[in-house]
């Protein structure tokens, strides 16, 4: 089943106050199954922008997105979006929000709770199935809208800087258990994150985008085995290697 | 001891306007019984009409009354206020007929009222609505509005149409808003009630009141307005206790109880 | 606001308080007070004539005057009798210095309702001001004259003078016992139609009288003699030049309608500066209702506990 | 184009009303002239009072009314809010008084204030007074135990005392919630003022109704009613615009105005 | 003149709900003039709690706290304090926030005025005096909290995860600022952080909390002359050292 995603040539202008900006330049890119690609560039270079066109929630202004031989025109719960911000129903209990996207396929109640319970296990949260999100912490939320979006089993997960809002070891655990899903399910993955440890951490492969308008500069590929250890010489070296691209670019910006 | 000496502090204030009046009134008559009837006079009053049931009847009729009228402006509110939330035209169109009715107070209807529904339950039922329609309304378009836009992009990309995300997300999320809006509109729907009721109704409190101020009964009146205080004040409390039930998913909502 | 030279010389100071507060209702039962109040043809009103310095503000209700005038905040009043009975059992120091008039009040239908007489309203809504009026005095006794039931076999409803002939006209109720000029004005507007006068009813039945409490005819009796001294000229004036009084009444600043429906209507109303026995007869059956029949006060009160006539038997 | 049509949708909604409503009085004469005169009839009726000066002696006499009680409200309002909202056991003795008396009616307090107070303008006030009080009051009360405890904290560590703190830290963090509050009270006072004038006051928009009602003009009734709404619509819109000024510190109420 | 800040065997127990919880235990410290102490530790581990206790806004249970021969009892200007959180006051302007310590000791209006010009130049916000909270990024706005604090030219700053709610980029280039202006004003300056990328970036002392009840666990010193490069391998060695003992910090908490 080739149901890879291709963005080829996309690019993105928006219009405000009559001024045009350009957040998307020309991007080509393939996802293919079971990988897990980070994205990393300044701030402002059109990283939510391409996700969002890729998730089907804002038009392309010029280029094609692919899934399979299917163009990419309107969202659906093929492809998973994961939110920096906690995207909860804040008047759904953990179950409930878990079951969301089931309802919507209209599946028996019988079947959308075994289906939930299976991706509430996977993150942890079977004691907390009653819950309401205000009773959770951060991490906690996180888990349950990634058990959420995996349970309509998407064939991509677009995660917006899912962790962006936690705290450093909350973070690191989170890391660590989605990496753990990733390995079960083999989804295709395209994250978003500001964080160059949290990237090499993560990756197969790390888009380095130039600072608006985004275009992909460089894109490294690494191969250390997972589980990788943070403060190993390798993935340091990888490290600097993102960071200083990365930092030409934020230089970019700043020259402006 | 910091217990006891809180309760204290809490029936002090009652106790010390009450005090004040029996010792202005009873005793040391500062003012005539028409002008400031003793408290001890209107409690029996109370206490009497409490016995011979008429104090329920009149309770009972500007309840029954409230309530209908608040029902009307409810079923009329909320969808009305969901299509002007949802869909940027609509609002566009009622929005300025809505700006100049609003600041029509309610009372100012009772003329019209009267003509054209008639005495009896219907004029009161209209006044209710009336002061009832706009909170809700509002709120209802304000809630709508202000959905998290976050949320229903979620929504979308779970592949909703907009009909599931007006009923799974809109609705929700704005429900605590509409039902603030439902409390404040039973509020003033309670103020208006006793309005109509001063006019051209048989029973009711606001009947009473009247009645009582006809016949120069000042301690009748002030069992009505004392009446109508206490029970607003177990109305407002029974919706905020169902609100803190009904949106317990709610933080906001669910702090402010304790 | 000197007393004008017109009053009679005395050595002692007069009793005079500098602004009078006056309670009226929105009537021509009110006449007198409007054409007493009136510059008639520029020149000073009668008000004036006698010294006096007024302040008037009018109310829906008579118990409304009645309790301001209990509460000192209106020095003379002009209110129906029934009211002044109530007050005065809450409120021993009101006295009534004189009288109004008798009759003017009316029962009204729908024209062309069919409806034709009393009994014709049985099982239907009669509109009255509200319970212990003297127009709901009028259908209690409308009742037992014509062995109906007060309450089930006619439906008495209060309704505010300003809703009287929608509210006939509109259907909400079938008949309305009210006070002149509306009872014209329905049958004017083609509206209307009289079926019943009070003076058909309880023949010579006293109506409004003019108000005050025993602390006021104590300290300023000067100023509540000048005020029935206005009053009785007044009075005179409507008996002498109807035409003209109807002129007045019907300003725009009174009743603010046609001078044909006052010419018309106060046809209907008998104005005397000073009670006749006949008024007080009825005083008493009004008092003797309220307490026996309405259990409204808590004696029979009689016409020397209420009615002050020394003044006006002075002027 | 777009914003052509944008207009005509906003006016659409009025002047759809005020067809039928012409349609069915001076064209069709459904219903009769008592019970609703013809739109015509009363922009007549406006305009003739509008020109002879009585509608703007009406309407000045109530907003002075207003003006008068709102201010009464106010100055009592704001300082006994900020001693409950900063001071738990002020709070706890006037808490359980303020919960009896706030749910009774503005309206019902009427016959008392004319007992009170007399006819004229101290009984009107007093009824503006009551109706505005509430909402200033409790949300005085609400702004100043709700400033954000990290805001006085921060006052604290540059060393600034109790009074300082109130001062320059609860006072102005507190003062656009307290707009609100007044913003509010604004709105019922000029319920109330509408109310008051039904009874025993001479000039006024309430006045006019009732005189307007009691002498069967109904042209004059709604010119009143129209009167008060869109003086009440004026007010809110002065209260919003000053707010915007005032607070343009504050980023919430800033956006609303786009 | 010495100033020194000594903290003498503190802890601090809270009662919540008749249960007594112990946050901060037996902790003895000393900040000599001019020296920067970072504090790492787990969440919950009485950080903030401490910091507090020292800013005189939370009185200690055991213990006792110094500014030279002084004890400190309550909040005084001579201690600065800067929050995690935004705490501008929104009615005022940047001018007028850095006025607010000024106004308290009644300087009068020149005086503050110059001052304040002096800080705002310092923090590089010269443009935006007149600006609002609102208008700002949460850059400048802690920029602007730590210019009002430095105005009052207290003996010690003391500053609670001064940086965490701003992005990567932004904190590097505050983390650079602030230790400009240390090194301009030589203050004393206790630093509480959960990244241990910007404590080994900023501290001439590192101090290591246990798990609550917070209690030092380990005070490392670096001596790595500033400005310090984040990618060196000497920092990476620090860095080391102490995301392994915050490490063990962590997994006794997950063990609970
Ligand atoms: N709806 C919109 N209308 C106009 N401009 C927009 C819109 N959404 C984003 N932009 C602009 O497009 C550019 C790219 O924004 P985008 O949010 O994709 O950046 P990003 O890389 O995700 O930034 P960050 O790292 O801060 O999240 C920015 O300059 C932004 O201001
Ligand atoms: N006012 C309080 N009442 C009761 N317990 C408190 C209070 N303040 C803090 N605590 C508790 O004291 C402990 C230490 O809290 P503190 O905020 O100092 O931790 P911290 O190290 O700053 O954590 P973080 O890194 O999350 O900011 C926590 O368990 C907390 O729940
Ligand atoms: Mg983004
Ligand atoms: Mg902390």
């Amino acid at each position: 089943m080739s149901h890879d995603i291709r963005v080829e040539h996309v690019s993105k202008e928006y219009e405000s106050n009559g001024k045009k900006l350009k957040a998307v330049d020309d991007v080509s890119l393939e996802i293919k199954d079971a990988e897990f690609i980070c994205i990393v560039g300044p701030s402002g270079c059109g990283k939510s922008t391409l996700l969002r066109m890729i998730a089907g929630l804002e038009p392309v202004s010029g280029g094609s997105i692919w899934m399979g031989d299917k163009k990419i025109t309107s969202t659906s719960p093929e492809i998973g979006f994961v939110f920096q911000e906690y995207t909860l129903f804040p008047w759904r209990t953990v179950g409930k929000n878990v079951e969301f996207g089931l309802e919507l396929k209209k599946l028996p109640p019988e079947e959308r709770n075994k289906i939930a319970s299976r991706y509430i296990d996977m993150v942890g949260l079977e004691k907390f199935r009653d819950s309401y999100p205000h009773q959770l912490s951060g991490g906690m939320r996180q888990r349950t809208a990634i058990a959420r979006t995996l349970a309509v089993n998407p064939e991509i997960l677009l995660m917006d800087e899912p962790f962006g809002a936690l705290d450093a070891q909350t973070r690191n655990i989170l890391q660590e258990q989605l990496l753990d899903i990733w390995q079960k399910e083999r989804k295709k993955v395209l994250f978003v994150t500001h964080n160059v440890d949290e990237a090499v951490f993560l990756a197969d492969r790390v888009i380095v985008m130039t600072a608006r308008p985004g275009r992909i500069k460089e894109i490294i590929s690494i191969d250390i085995p997972r589980p990788r250890v943070r403060t190993e010489t390798e993935v340091n070296k990888v490290r600097n290697v993102i960071l200083k691209s990365l930092f030409e670019e934020v230089q970019k910006l700043s020259d402006h | 001891m910091a217990r006891l000496s809180r309760y204290f502090l809490q029936v002090s204030g009652i106790l010390l306007i009450i005090l004040l009046w029996e010792l202005s009134t009873g005793v040391f008559h500062l003012f005539k019984w028409i002008v400031l009837p003793p408290p001890t006079d209107v409690f029996m009053t109370m206490l009497s009409m409490a016995l011979d049931g008429s104090l329920f009847v009149n309770a009972g009729w500007s309840l029954l009354r409230v309530l209908l009228g608040f029902l009307v402006a409810a079923v009329v509110a909320i969808p009305m206020g969901v299509a002007m939330g949802w869909l940027p035209s609509i609002s566009l169109v009622f929005d300025p007929v809505i700006e100049v009715i609003r600041p029509i107070p309610p009372i100012a209807w009772i003329g019209l009222a009267l003509l054209w529904f008639g005495i009896g339950l219907n004029s009161a039922i209209f006044l209710v609505f009336i002061g009832a329609f706009f909170p809700i309304l509002l709120n209802t378009i304000d809630g709508v509005r202000n959905v998290d836009k976050r949320l229903i992009e979620v929504a979308y990309t779970f592949g909703a149409g907009d009909w599931n995300v007006l009923r799974k997300v809109v609705l929700p999320a704005a429900s605590p808003i509409i039902y603030t809006g439902m409390r404040v509109g039973m509020g003033i729907g309670w103020m208006c009630v006793v309005a109509a009721e001063m006019i051209a109704v048989k029973f009711g409190l606001g009947n009473m009141i009247l009645e009582g101020s006809n016949l120069l009964q000042t301690d009748v009146v002030m069992v009505g307005m004392l009446t109508i205080g206490l029970m607003g004040l177990a109305i407002n409390y029974i919706f905020q206790i169902a609100g803190n039930y009904i949106f317990k998913w709610q933080q906001g909502i669910s702090r402010k109880v304790a | 606001t000197s007393p004008s030279p017109t009053v009679t010389p005395t050595s002692t100071p007069l009793k005079v308080k500098d602004t009078v507060n006056i309670g009226y209702l929105i009537t021509d039962h009110d006449s007198p007070f409007y054409i007493a109040a009136t510059k008639i043809d520029g020149a000073q009103s009668y008000l004036e004539k006698y010294g006096m310095n007024i302040n008037i503000t009018n109310f829906s209700s008579g118990p409304e005057i009645l309790t301001q005038i209990a509460g000192g905040k209106i020095d003379i009043g002009i209110a129906g009798v029934p009211p002044v009975i109530l007050a005065y059992d809450k409120d021993p120091t009101v006295r009534i210095v004189t009288s109004v008039h008798k009759n003017g009040s009316g029962l009204f239908v729908k024209k062309g309702s069919g409806l034709a007489k009393f009994t014709d309203l049985k099982g239907k809504k009669v509109g009255t001001p509200g319970p212990g009026s003297i127009q709901d005095i009028l259908v209690r006794e409308l009742c037992k004259s014509n062995n109906l039931v007060y309450g089930t076999d006619v439906d008495a409803v209060k309704l505010p003078q300003g809703q009287w002939i929608g509210a006939v006209d509109a259907g909400t109720v079938d008949a309305v016992m009210g006070w002149e000029p509306f009872v014209t004005m329905a049958e004017m507007q083609g509206i209307g139609e009289t079926i019943l006068r009070s003076e058909d009813i309880l023949p010579g039945h006293p109506c409004d009288s003019i108000v005050t409490t025993k602390g006021m005819i104590e300290q300023y009796p000067d100023s509540i003699k000048a005020f029935l001294r206005a009053h009785r000229d007044a009075v005179e004036l409507i008996k002498n030049d109807p035409q003209k009084a109807a002129q007045i009444v019907s300003s725009k600043e009174w009743m603010n309608n046609e001078p044909a429906v006052e010419r018309a209507s106060m046809e209907h109303i008998t104005f005397l500066y000073k009670p006749d026995e006949e008024y007080l007869a009825g005083f008493d059956r009004f008092s003797k209702v309220l307490k026996e029949e309405l259990s409204l006060t808590k004696k029979v009160y009689t016409r020397d506990e209420i009615f002050d006539l020394s003044l006006v038997n002075g002027i």
